[in-house]
């Protein structure tokens, strides 16, 4: 039989691409910004893995950690989006180039 | 599996540290009592916090340990690091204070103690000796930057950039976490200084394949802080965008902290790894420095092109990182605090550069300020000079630091493309200095004269600038020492 | 093994049941009034006009932020909890040095007016 | 007290500071204020330099010396340089006479510059920034901290010759005087190099003069020889001697306390003081001891000869100060570098005096040609005459001065002048032709000094109606000129020679610090006793034929003098009486030319135009060096700016520019502006480096 190992961490990697993929492609910010939320799922899959096979805590507690401060990015963004929202009346990421070159 | 020691409370070696985060919290509770009148008064409490986290930072220095169970290095490398973020937190609070005027958004608590909370990741980010702890630290400075990217809330570009930093911030620190996750996998543990004794001790699992994919994305993750090509482009945008003394602040905190975890990590953990990683990193800093030079020359808005500029920055400074002998990371703390104190001099020229409401940031605008302005005008061609590395400015110094090092250890190319980038340089940031001595204004424009706060911060980042460029030896010293004492 | 589990299932029927309980409960006490008007079909009300969809107050969005972020600041406690006795003071002075910074926060919230509702 | 050395150049510095950075609004203000601080500073720093002195004289002599550590300076590599200071008897006499000449000479610009609206305060910054890079010249205890003063001060000296640069002519002296200046300075920067090299070789790094002196052993002979004429050669710039003189006499341009405080007393003398103080270096190379005593009489008489027809009252004394110098260097290059450094005092109290009395008279002229609307040249002694009546305490002040240049006994002047003739005459590198060159320019020096005080003060007023209106200068400006008067009478008592009775206290002061380079000369002397003698009956012999007739029984007795094999004193006495006697000849000449018998000098001029004319123009020296040097070199500058640079490198240049440009703006759209392009090109490089890492782990 194939160790779980490779499996929890094929999942991992299989989400965190998924992320990357939907970060890149979707439109809209909130979706973006959930994608990229899959990504730290994935890492924290990785972590669990890889803190079970190793027999220590640290990984675990990066994922609490990850947590921690994906909650709070979570709560920074949604507050960007809202600006974006009243300011711009859409979070759609193509209409947000004033800046370039 | 659940054993482990209770670490001693040492607080005596985060206490700089400390001082920024209760002074944060300090100013957030103020500003929320205190009334209008309060108000006034944020920008003077958090600079006493910050000048007094580096009198404790003197005062603590010279005992070098491990404190935490290994979570932090107390070493002269973090030291030199929280120094030059805590001059930098100074200057940028001389200057939010007199930016005020322009800006009356960030006349709030929040702004102080979120420039507060991100100095207290940056320092952490320089003596973080765990990989945790260097998430955390990086999160805490990058979250708070990303607030004050985006604080001029009336203004579609701030929060653009503030909505681009974001966005790729958290996109990028999720490779950062997972080559982290990568590497943990290998070693089984997150301890920077285990790490590398780990890898030295078994160079047969050196090359395989997490361990290969941890470095390279965790070199993706740290590219993006530093502004690494490819990984620069938020860069110039966010540089726009952020007010005028955030983007100072960014421009420089950020880099130094960033460069500093980057050292870390790479010269304590990964240091069997060095051939393997020189090839890379030298390509990336050949074309991290061209691409940044090259196209900042086209620009028009001088933010932009002293974002343009920080990106050639980083490039010249990874010249130094892959040099990797212990001079060349002494020179490249002494570049990244004459840089430091270069660059947020010319954000605060910048900054003074507007009036209520409006500022003026096209290069056109700067015409004819040379006379018009003297100080302005004066200090920021001293701050340009001390960037494109012309004596007697700390620029010159740090480049001659950098590239006689590449030389000596035999990277002559690198050193020469360092040396061509810094002609390259020179068209834009002479061309301001042309602007702004032999040019007719285009348009009328009208600033307040200059506060005291930012008088102060103008005379000290210059001579700061100067201190370094004429008489060196003393911050070269320093350098030294601390690059010796990296654990 | 399984008997670890024993705990849980308890605390799940509990839960259940109460949510049975209660409701049961409330419709064999409750007053009941038969009338005709009551047994007819309920039809009535007019048909929509403008805009059937209504943005959500910002309140919502900052509360449930709030909410989000403190909530999620408990999961530190759970591992201090479970080594709460061999942290000894260390981990105390730590926790309560945590529990200062959140409390701060939640006062500035607090004094900021984020919780009020009108 | 020695450890606060550093405060002797600190507070002029301050003066700039204040000055330079408040100084049009304290101008605005009060102008008092200005010059009050400007000689409050200078005066602060001589208190101090005046403890120093004395705690130096209570030392026994062989422990008169100390160095002060300030700052690091530059540190790389095996060069340690440091902002240091060295307390030895020769930079505390320099400091002590520098700095109070300099005092003085505040005090009289503050009359002198009075009525200069606006630049007031610019003139005192300058002067004071002088002082500062003067002092720092002077009490440096190494070769780079030196050369930081010698640049400063010629940069202050280019700064106030052009002082009123708005008349171009100013301008463009000053320009002369900075360039001849900076060739002197390239060649004393080669100098330094190879003196530091040289001596690296032999593992002493350094440019410290203590280091440098103890080791200079090290060195070969023809490399000593090699740095000491680069020196030299720095020198000729500075202290303005064949072949870079030219400078000097148009630094007259500057204001007269300019030309009294940078151009006579203690700037021009800086190159004087730096070969005496690496005396030890040139008394191991006899040739430029030689060459330095050659250049230094030529100069002497060469000067002298210009002076003797020149009319404009500043130039005279521009000339009498190059060949005075020409005296010193004279001194130095025969190896008494004590009696050189002597001479450079009394030369700065009487030359200071004349420079500061010829401004009082300026001063006046220009007022009473003010008053009647005339635009006379005020400085042109044709225009002057029978001001003795009119300015008393100038003229006075003003004849001390001259007695003492003349080298009249009693006076400063011949004290000093004398002894360096002797040790013409006498050292082992002497030899008779330097006696002559010097006693003759001496005798010239006479005649056109007097020539000057009776042009200027005797006879009837030629300034027309201006006449009733000149008096004399206010108490700022003859204050200073009193103090002068009796340091030129007297200052020459420091040093009487033993042959007068006196025991040279100024020779023991100085011995200490010269006390290598004569030992070496003593040790020389004794194997060189006997050609003294031949010297003696030589110099006898020529004598005959060369000098006039009461100087040719003086021969006779040196023939005698020579027979008692070499009887020194009895030689140095009857030297003394020759230099004096043809001092008196060109006094009573310019006696009997400009009192008596008026019609002379023009009947003169008339019989021998040509040399009359070749003196006036100052020998065509300037438009000798404009022809071979000058205009070559415009020709092929213009050569390189329209053919090489114009036609070749701005093409290449503007092409790269022009293909970077265009990259730039090319490149410049990668940047789209939209976050998930950036995205895009993070997962691009993430690609690369993955690609690349797992490679290697393959």
């Amino acid at each position: 039989m194939i160790d779980n190992q490779s499996v929890y961490l094929a999942i991992s990697i299989i989400l965190f691409v998924i992320g990357a993929a939907g970060a890149i492609c979707r439109r809209n910010a909130i979706v973006v910004f959930m994608c990229i939320e899959i990504m730290l799922a994935g890492v924290s899959i990785a972590f669990v893995t890889f803190s079970r096979a190793n027999q220590s805590l640290d990984g675990i507690f990066m994922v609490l950690f990850v947590m921690a401060v994906a909650a709070a990015e979570a709560a920074v963004g949604l507050a960007i989006f809202v600006l974006m929202y009243r300011k711009h009346g859409s979070i759609d990421l193509d209409k947000f180039n004033l800046m370039k070159w | 599996m659940l054993e482990f020691v209770v670490p001693a409370l040492n607080l005596k070696a985060i206490l700089p540290q400390l001082i920024l985060a209760l002074t944060a919290l300090t100013v957030l509770l103020v500003d929320v009592f205190a009334g209008k009148d309060g108000k006034t008064s944020l920008g003077g409490l958090s600079l006493i916090g910050v000048v007094a986290a580096l009198v404790t930072l003197f005062l603590s220095r010279g005992d070098f340990e491990s404190a935490y169970a290994g979570m932090l290095a107390v070493d002269g490398f973090g030291f030199f690091i929280t120094l030059i973020i805590c001059l930098v937190a100074l200057l940028s609070i001389l200057v939010a204070i007199s930016y005020e005027k322009v800006c009356p958004e960030i006349r709030s608590g929040e702004f102080y103690s979120l420039l507060l909370f991100a100095a207290f990741g940056m320092s952490f980010m320089g003596s973080a000796s765990n990989l945790i702890m260097i998430f955390v630290a990086l999160e805490t400075m990058s979250i708070s930057i990303y607030v004050l990217a985006g604080f001029k809330r009336d203004n579609l570009k701030s929060i653009e950039s503030a909505l681009k930093y974001f966005l790729l911030g958290a996109f990028a620190s999720g490779f950062l976490l997972f080559g982290f996750a990568l590497i943990y996998g290998a070693a089984g543990t997150l301890d920077i200084v285990k790490l590398g004794s780990f890898f030295t001790a078994h160079p047969d699992l050196l090359h395989q394949p997490l361990v290969m994919g941890g470095v390279a994305l965790m070199t993706v993750g740290f590219g993006f802080k530093i502004a690494m090509f490819p990984f620069h482009m938020w860069t110039p945008d966010v540089y726009e965008g952020a007010p005028s003394v955030v983007t100072g602040f960014m421009a420089t905190g950020v880099k130094a902290a960033a460069f500093a975890a980057l050292v870390r990590v790479f010269f304590v953990a990964f240091a069997a790894l060095q051939t393997d990683w020189t090839t890379i990193m030298w390509i990336a800093a050949l074309l991290t420095m061209t691409v940044g030079n090259l196209i900042a020359i086209s620009q028009t808005n001088i933010k932009r092109m002293l974002a343009y500029s920080s990106i050639a920055h980083a490039g010249y400074l990874l010249i130094g990182f892959v040099v990797g002998s212990e001079i060349a990371r002494s020179a490249i703390l002494f570049y990244l605090l004459g840089y430091a104190f270069a660059n947020i001099g010319a954000f605060a020229v910048i900054s003074a550069m507007g009036s209520k409401g409006e500022e003026y940031n096209e290069l056109s605008d700067f015409q004819g300020v040379g006379f018009k302005y003297p100080m302005l005008g004066l200090t920021m061609s001293i701050f340009l000079f001390s960037m494109a590395g012309i004596p007697p400015a700390a620029g010159f110094m740090g480049k001659f630091f950098i590239f006689s090092e590449a030389i000596k250890a035999g990277y002559v190319w690198l050193a020469i493309f360092g040396v061509i980038n810094s002609v390259i340089s020179l068209y834009y940031y002479l061309g301001v200095i042309v602007r702004m001595y032999f040019k007719d204004p285009e348009r009328e424009i009208s600033i307040a004269a200059p506060a005291g706060t930012l008088v102060a911060a103008l005379s000290l980042a210059a001579f700061g600038v100067l201190q370094m460029g004429i008489f060196p030896s003393y911050v070269w010293d320093l350098a030294r020492a601390s690059a010796k004492m990296l654990m | 093994m399984l008997r670890d589990y024993v705990p849980v299932m308890l605390m799940m029927l509990v839960g259940a049941g109460f949510g049975v309980v209660a409701v049961v409960l409330s419709s064999a006490l409750g007053p009941k009034r038969r009338s005709r008007v009551k047994k007819e079909t309920y039809e009535c009300g007019m048909t929509t006009q403008g805009a059937t969809y209504a943005p959500t107050p910002i309140k919502y969005y900052v509360v449930a932020l709030l909410f989000l972020v403190f909530d999620l600041e408990c999961v530190f406690m759970y591992p201090w909890a479970v080594h709460y006795k061999s942290l000894g003071v260390f981990g105390f002075v730590e926790m309560v040095i945590f529990m200062v910074v959140l409390f701060v926060c939640y006062v500035y919230v607090w004094k900021k007016g984020a919780l009020e509702w009108e | 007290m020695f450890d606060y050395i550093w405060l002797v150049p600190v507070f002029p510095a301050i003066g700039v500071l204040i000055n330079g950075l408040l100084g049009r609004r304290i101008e605005a203000v009060s102008k008092h204020l200005i010059h009050w601080i400007a000689c409050g500073m200078i005066a602060l720093s001589f208190t101090v330099t005046c403890v120093i002195f004395y705690q130096l004289l209570q030392l026994p002599g062989d422990q008169r010396f100390y160095q002060v550590t300030c700052l690091d300076w530059i540190q790389s590599g095996v060069l340690q340089t440091y902002i240091a200071y060295q307390i030895d008897p020769l930079s505390m006499m320099m400091a002590m006479f520098v700095i109070g000449i300099g005092f003085l000479i505040h005090i009289y610009s503050i009359g002198y510059m009075w009525e200069d609206e606006g630049r007031y305060y610019r003139f005192f910054v300058y002067l004071n920034l002088f002082m500062f890079s003067m002092i720092n010249l002077i009490l440096a205890n190494n070769y780079l901290l030196m050369f930081l003063g010698w640049e400063g001060v010629g940069l202050c000296s280019y700064l106030l010759i052009g002082f009123w640069f708005d008349d171009e002519a100013n301008a463009i002296a000053g320009k002369k005087a900075f360039i001849t200046n900076r060739v002197g300075d390239f060649a004393f920067l080669i100098g330094m190099f190879l003196l530091f090299t040289g001596l690296g070789e032999h593992g002493v790094w350094s440019l410290q003069f203590s280091e440098v002196f103890t080791h200079v052993h090290y060195l070969s002979q023809s490399q000593a020889t090699m740095i000491c004429l680069l020196f030299f050669i720095g020198c000729t710039a500075k202290s303005a001697q064949i072949p870079l003189y030219v400078w000097l006499p148009d630094a007259m341009a500057g204001p007269t306390p300019v030309s009294a405080l940078i151009h006579a007393a203690t700037m021009v003398t800086s190159g004087v003081y730096m070969i005496s103080r690496s005396n030890v270096l040139f008394s191991m190379s006899p040739f430029a001891m030689g060459v330095v005593a050659t250049v230094g009489a030529l100069t002497a008489i060469f000067a002298a000869s210009i002076g003797l027809v020149q009319n404009d009252i500043k130039k005279v004394l521009a000339y009498s100060t190059v060949s005075q110098l020409g005296y010193m260097f004279l001194g130095l290059g025969v190896g008494a570098f004590a009696a050189g450094m002597f001479h450079v005092l009394t030369h700065a109290f009487f030359k200071a005096l004349l420079f500061l009395g010829s401004g009082a008279v300026i001063h006046s002229m220009h007022h009473a040609y003010h008053k009647v609307h005339c635009h006379d040249d005020p400085q042109d002694m044709r225009n002057m005459g029978g001001l003795k009546a009119k300015t008393p305490i100038t003229f006075w002040t003003f004849l001390i001065a001259t007695l003492a240049i003349s080298g009249i006994p009693g006076f400063s002047g011949f004290f000093s002048k004398d002894e360096i003739l002797w040790q013409a005459w006498s050292s082992p590198q002497g030899s008779w032709i330097l006696w002559l060159i010097g006693a003759v320019a001496a005798g010239m020096t006479a005649f056109y000094m007097f020539r000057l005080v009776f042009m200027t003060f005797f006879n009837e007023c030629r300034a027309g109606e201006a006449c009733e209106h000149i008096h004399e200068s206010p108490p700022s400006m003859t204050g200073p000129l009193c103090v002068l008067a009796f340091l030129a009478a007297v200052g020459g008592y420091l040093g009487v020679p033993h042959a007068l009775g006196g025991s040279n206290l100024f020779h023991q002061f100085l011995e200490p610090v010269m006390g290598l380079g004569d030992g070496k000369l003593l040790h020389d002397a004794t194997q060189a006793a006997s050609h003294g003698v031949e010297h003696a009956a030589q110099a006898a012999g020529h004598l005959m034929h060369a000098a006039a007739g009461h100087v040719a029984e003086a021969a006779g007795h040196a023939a005698e003098g020579a027979e008692h094999g070499g009887e020194s004193m009895f030689m140095e006495y009857l030297l003394m009486v020759v230099s004096v006697a043809l001092a008196c000849f060109g006094i009573l000449i310019a006696y009997i030319f400009y009192i008596r018998k008026r019609e002379i000098p023009a009947a003169l001029a008339e019989k021998y135009s040509f040399i009359h004319r070749l003196l006036l123009n100052k020998w065509y020296v300037d438009e000798l060096y404009d022809l071979v040097i000058i205009s070559p070199l415009r020709g092929f500058a213009y050569f390189l700016w329209r053919g090489v640079d114009v036609g070749v490198v701005d093409y290449i240049v503007n092409g790269v520019a022009r293909v970077v440009g265009w990259g730039s703006s090319v490149v410049r759209y990668i940047q789209s502006g939209y976050v998930q392009s950036y995205a895009v090109s993070v997962v691009f490089g993430t690609v690369v480096l993955l690609a690349y890492y797992f490679l290697k782990a393959l």
